[in-house]
């Protein structure tokens, strides 16, 4: 009873409270680096450095009003945030954050589920997180959200071609699609797959870039004739729920990067034993810095990069990446087949 | 038991939606029951333990084919009125005459299906556990010619949706 | 609207990138930009009538209002034409104080151009560093006049107040750290591959079409042509003092970013020479207490951050006010380009356009 | 400038008897403008007049135009102009050089000639119209100053041209010789209600389109239509309810 019901439901508690947490501070911890690349300080006034701004700005936006104008179309455009938000949290079922654990005389998985297709299934559970932005844009029934969110649906369709395709050489190497199989993968391999598929790496990093609709691939939420982009009709709570969705999406991808790249939660250079002393640390915390890395990288490129324009981001999705990516994918194969 | 009550659950579901599809009036609501429909419908290979194939049916039709039936439906106006046509009831006529067709064709898969025992070689076939492995081994070598058509069919139809969306080349 | 037929898109007069109260009309094939027709006029507050009807002294702080983040420019443009009306010499060493003032001046309003250009194009972190040397400039003028924005800070003649003790120092010292800094932003742009792929290529004029159309600045040297009334029809100090007119060569957008970028480092070289050479004597030349320009009229032009900046005026000799008084506006003759520029272009690049031609919406209305 | 002191008689060709009929013109025009004041040369049509005229009576004699003096005994003018002069007969009509600026005043009707010869002549090469403004003198019967300010790049030399215009009555348009003139014509039509005959495009600019009245002649009030409602509120009426009526279509 307690290892099938009471321990998952702890864990899927645990996790999405954690991730919503963590989603908040993400906010605050782009406005933060950002402010520090510009010289600025950030939010200072809510707690000693502005730490309890999340809290404030979750306040706000909920207490705020919130208003459906009078000709969307009703159900379409409630159910709209909720269905771009709760694909965002369910991904994180099969992401491990560690391998078992003994707590309390008792073994622990660190993931909710380590189901067999797992990277599919986040693949799949990610597709369907379109519908958010689609049916936004709209339900809206406004010009500019329609426009916006075509624009950012295609976006996403594109860029999820290649990404797909970088997944699939990883797949190529580790020979499983479960996610804690390919963690294992990398642990036989003595190497994180970052540096036997550098190429996928790369092509993963800038596909998830433009699917998360981050800059310098934002052009459907600012770019300047488009006003706010697909959520410009929403407000409050509702509007909170896209916010929320899109930086839940770049933990997301910042976490599967993570798993299928850097190693999950190993340690680094698991292969070298000379390093072993720094197993000390336990393996989640190795999954959350390296995630963070990302995070972090994902906010510096924001700080640092302009905007490309529509023609130019669909140019690189479909005649370089793709092609990039097939190509790689062509090679790991052939590699794979000579090898074994 | 329990995984009776899931399966009757899902395919009320799963009717329920597709009666949905067909019943409501705004065009995309329709589609958006079509995605639900499509979700419970992986749910249904998840029982079955076809997860694989869950995941494919969740990837390619809900995320993939349905978002391009939305796109149509939104951006081509359906709130005008239909065209006059001479016939009234014949879009009644057609419908009955398809369903009638599918009634047959159900009565015929129903009688040759209690005429014959199942073969316990199509039992063996079906994966136990959702194996991607599986599926793979049987789409290289049993289903390979099938496999290879269905491509080349979707590269023509690419092709030729290109050509008919590209006025200039 | 998606269908081939053509499409009205309407930018402005509110919306975040038109730099202030200017709508375009645009008229689109998909997202390219058939042609374009600019509506100017939200801002317009009659400077030019509004001047015939003040005395001499007063038009001053009306010229602060029009091209408002570069007026001392402004107020030098005018006290030179009105110092020519009267003949009047002006000393040296407040010929030389203009002339720092006037290359603050362009660094601050290149500094403005370059943060809303960029930002245009999304480099957000661009807009914070370029504002903030902007404010170094803005510290330096309170010093000297203290107001920050509209400065009132020339007379006719000369200057209202020498410079402060220690504050030639101060800008000798903002020179240093300046050159730092726009290294830091052509580090963020000038190699960046997105900035270089947003900016070449788009809005590309040659030089004879530039000078036919009326642009001016760096927008006409952007294309090539040697054009800077500083060095052609030298006022201020400007002759005796050493810099180079950067020019570009194809006349796209980079290039009116690189030929901008360079002015930075002309400007600090200009500001040096005069800060170092900086004579002593009086600031105010012989003028008369009540200026009365004898009946005549002139045109003249200086060069300001946007281009061109001529004044008309016309003195009746009789009253205390002039009779006409005509602002060429630099902006206002570049903006006409815009339509010429855009065409052909996507929606996205009319935000990048109106960017490279730096107007400021207070001078194309006045 | 520089290649100016070849031809010394040249000066005094276009220049002197130039200088008469402007004279001629100042005393002419100085007399008749007294008694009458700015009112008959109003426009009719385009705006209900707010009795301008009012403003104007304190000054004892309105203006009737700047000096323009000639160039000074020694200043030959440049070789560009003579070279005009004998190019086009009858085109300059006086030649002026006040504080360092030279200006050619020509006769409306060969405006567009002029321009294209000072463009196209490879030593006047003007290929720069860096403004073109009009300068109102109501007690004048030719009201209108068309100034055209000049550039060469190449040459890097200056000069302005200047015509006398009636109201009412078309100037040619040099947007095709100089495509730059176009606002400024534009803006000048705004603001002084001059028309410029053969203009791609003359609209108001700076104003409303459906403004009454060019706000910078001289006999505009300064306050705009806020004096109209003082003076005559039904006049008043009419115009906002026309505006109303324009606003909803």
């Amino acid at each position: 009873m307690i290892d099938l019901f009471i321990i998952p439901l702890l864990k899927i508690a645990i996790v999405l409270n954690a991730t919503l947490v963590g989603v908040t501070y993400m906010v605050l911890l782009e406005r933060k680096v950002i402010a520090w690349a510009q010289s600025r300080l950030g939010p200072m006034r809510v707690g000693p450095h502005g730490i309890l701004q999340p809290v404030a700005d979750a306040v706000k936006l909920m207490i705020k009003e919130d208003i459906t104008p009078v000709r969307v179309d009703r159900w379409v455009f409630t159910a709209a945030p909720i269905i771009s938000m709760v694909p965002a949290l369910i991904v994180y079922a099969v992401i491990p954050f560690g391998p078992e654990v003994t707590l309390f005389g008792r073994e622990v998985t660190l993931y909710i589920a380590d189901i067999n297709v797992g990277l599919l299934y986040v693949v799949s559970v990610a597709s369907v997180g379109v519908y958010g932005i689609i049916l936004a844009g709209y339900a809206s029934n406004s010009k500019y959200p329609l426009l916006a969110s075509l624009r950012a649906s295609a976006q996403l369709i594109s860029y999820e071609v290649a990404v797909t395709l970088t997944l699939v050489s990883v797949i190529l190497v580790a020979g499983t699609l479960s996610m804690v199989g390919i963690v294992r993968a990398q642990e036989e391999a003595g190497v994180w797959f970052a540096f036997i598929q550098p190429l996928a790496f790369g092509i993963f990093f800038i596909g998830g870039l433009a699917e998360t609709n981050r800059s310098p691939f934002d052009l459907p939420e600012a770019e300047q004739e488009l006003t706010g982009g697909f959520h410009t009709e929403y407000s409050g709570m509702r509007f909170a729920l896209f916010f929320l969705a899109e930086y839940a999406n770049v933990i997301v991808v910042s976490s599967v990067a993570t798993t299928l790249f850097l190693g999950g939660w190993l340690r680094p250079f698991p292969s070298v034993d000379a390093l072993a002393f720094l197993d000390i640390v336990p393996s989640w915390i190795w999954f959350l810095l390296k995630s963070f890395v990302f995070l972090y990288v994902f906010v510096w490129v924001r700080a640092t990069l302009p905007r490309y324009r529509y023609d130019q981001l669909m140019r690189l999705g479909w005649k370089v990446l793709i092609p990039l990516a097939i190509v790689n994918l062509v090679v790991t194969g052939f590699i794979r087949l000579m090898v074994l | 038991m329990g995984e009776a009550i899931a399966f009757y659950t899902i395919a009320a579901f799963v009717l329920g939606f597709a009666v949905l599809v067909v019943s409501t009036k705004d065009t995309v609501h329709s589609v958006l029951f079509l995605v639900l429909d499509f979700l419970f419908v992986a749910a249904l290979y998840v029982l079955l333990g076809a997860e694989f194939l869950a995941a494919i049916q969740v990837l390619v039709y809900a995320g993939g084919i349905v978002v391009l039936y939305l796109f149509v439906v939104m951006l081509v106006n359906l709130k005008g009125l239909p065209e006059e046509h001479r016939d009234p009831h014949r879009r009644t006529k057609l419908g009955l005459g398809l369903a009638a067709a599918v009634l047959v064709e159900l009565g015929a898969i129903f009688a040759s299906g209690y005429a014959r025992p199942v073969p316990q070689v199509a039992e063996a076939a079906i994966p136990v556990v959702g194996n991607t492995e599986e599926v793979g081994w049987l789409l290289y070598t049993n289903y390979l010619i099938p496999f290879e058509i269905v491509s080349m069919l979707l590269l023509v139809a690419m092709i030729g949706a290109i050509v008919l969306a590209k006025r200039e080349l | 609207m998606f269908d081939t037929n053509e499409l009205v898109l309407n930018m402005g007069p509110q919306h975040p990138s038109t730099h202030g109260v200017l709508r375009v009309v645009l008229r689109l094939d998909g997202e390219k930009v058939v042609d374009a027709d600019v509506v100017i006029g939200y801002l317009h507050r009659g400077i030019e009538k509004l001047s015939e009807n003040r005395n001499w002294t007063q038009i001053i702080l009306l010229t602060d209002r029009m091209d408002y983040v570069a007026a001392a420019t402004n107020n030098v443009g005018y006290c030179e034409t009105v110092e020519k009306l009267l003949s009047v010499e002006v000393p040296r060493r407040a010929r030389y104080v203009r002339t720092i003032l006037c290359e603050l001046q362009r660094i601050a309003s290149h500094c403005l151009w370059l943060g809303t250009h960029a930002m245009d194009i999304g480099a957000m972190t661009v807009f914070l560093y370029a504002f903030r040397e902007r404010e170094l400039i803005l510290d330096l003028f309170e010093e000297f006049c203290g107001a920050r924005l509209t400065y009132n800070s020339m007379r006719i003649g000369g200057l209202p107040l020498d410079i402060p003790s220690g504050w030639d120092k101060k800008v000798l010292e903002f020179c240093r750290i300046m050159d730092t800094k726009i290294l830091e932003y052509e580090e963020l742009l000038t190699h960046n591959r997105i900035w270089l792929e947003r900016t070449k290529g788009i809005g590309v004029i040659d030089g004879p079409e530039a000078v036919a159309i009326g642009l001016s600045g760096p927008a006409l040297r952007g294309s090539g042509v040697p054009r800077d009334v500083r060095k052609d029809e030298p006022y201020a100090a400007y002759d005796e003092l050493d810099f180079d007119v950067p020019i570009g060569s194809v006349g796209d957008t980079y290039d009116r970013y690189l030929v901008r970028i360079e002015e930075f480092r002309q400007s600090l070289r200009l500001i040096r020479q005069a800060t170092e050479g900086l004579p002593e004597g009086p600031i105010v030349g012989k003028v008369p207490r009540l200026i009365k320009p004898p009946a005549g009229e002139t045109y003249h032009a200086i060069e300001s951050p946007k281009g061109e900046l001529g004044y008309f005026i016309v003195a009746d000799g009789k009253s205390t006010n002039p009779y006409r008084f005509r602002v060429r506006p630099p902006s206002f003759c570049n903006l006409q380009g815009l339509p010429r520029l855009v065409r052909g272009h996507l929606v996205a690049d009319v935000v990048a356009l109106i960017g490279s031609l730096d107007i400021v919406l207070g001078e194309v209305d006045r | 400038m520089a290649d100016g002191p070849v031809k010394d008689p040249g000066p005094d060709g276009p220049a002197g008897p130039g200088r008469t009929p402007a004279s001629d013109q100042d005393a002419a025009s100085g007399t008749p403008a007294s008694p009458s004041g700015a009112a008959p040369v109003v426009t009719p049509a385009s705006r209900p007049a707010p009795k301008p005229a009012a403003a104007q009576p304190p000054k004892a004699a309105a203006p009737t135009g700047p000096p323009d003096p000639p160039p000074p005994e020694g200043q030959s003018p440049p070789a560009f102009v003579v070279a005009l002069a004998s190019a086009l007969p009858d085109s300059v009509t006086q030649l002026s050089y006040y504080v360092g600026d030279w200006t050619v005043i020509i006769p409306v009707a060969k405006i567009l000639e002029v321009a294209r010869y000072l463009r196209d002549a490879p030593d006047a090469a003007f290929d720069q119209c860096s403004d073109v403004t009009v300068t109102d003198w109501p007690a004048r019967p030719q009201r209108f100053d068309l100034i055209y300010a000049l550039y060469s790049i190449r040459h890097r030399h200056r000069v302005r041209l200047k015509t006398m215009v009636a109201v009412d009555q078309p100037v040619p348009s040099v947007t095709s010789i100089w495509p730059a003139a176009n606002w400024l014509e534009r803006e000048i039509f705004d603001m002084f209600g001059v028309i410029f005959a053969g203009h791609p495009d003359l609209r108001r600019i700076l104003m409303p389109e459906d403004w009454q009245g060019h706000p910078q002649r001289k006999d505009y009030p300064l306050e705009g239509p806020g004096e109209l409602l003082m003076e005559n509120p039904i006049d008043w009426l009419k115009l906002r309810q026309s505006r109303d009526e324009a606003d909803i279509e």
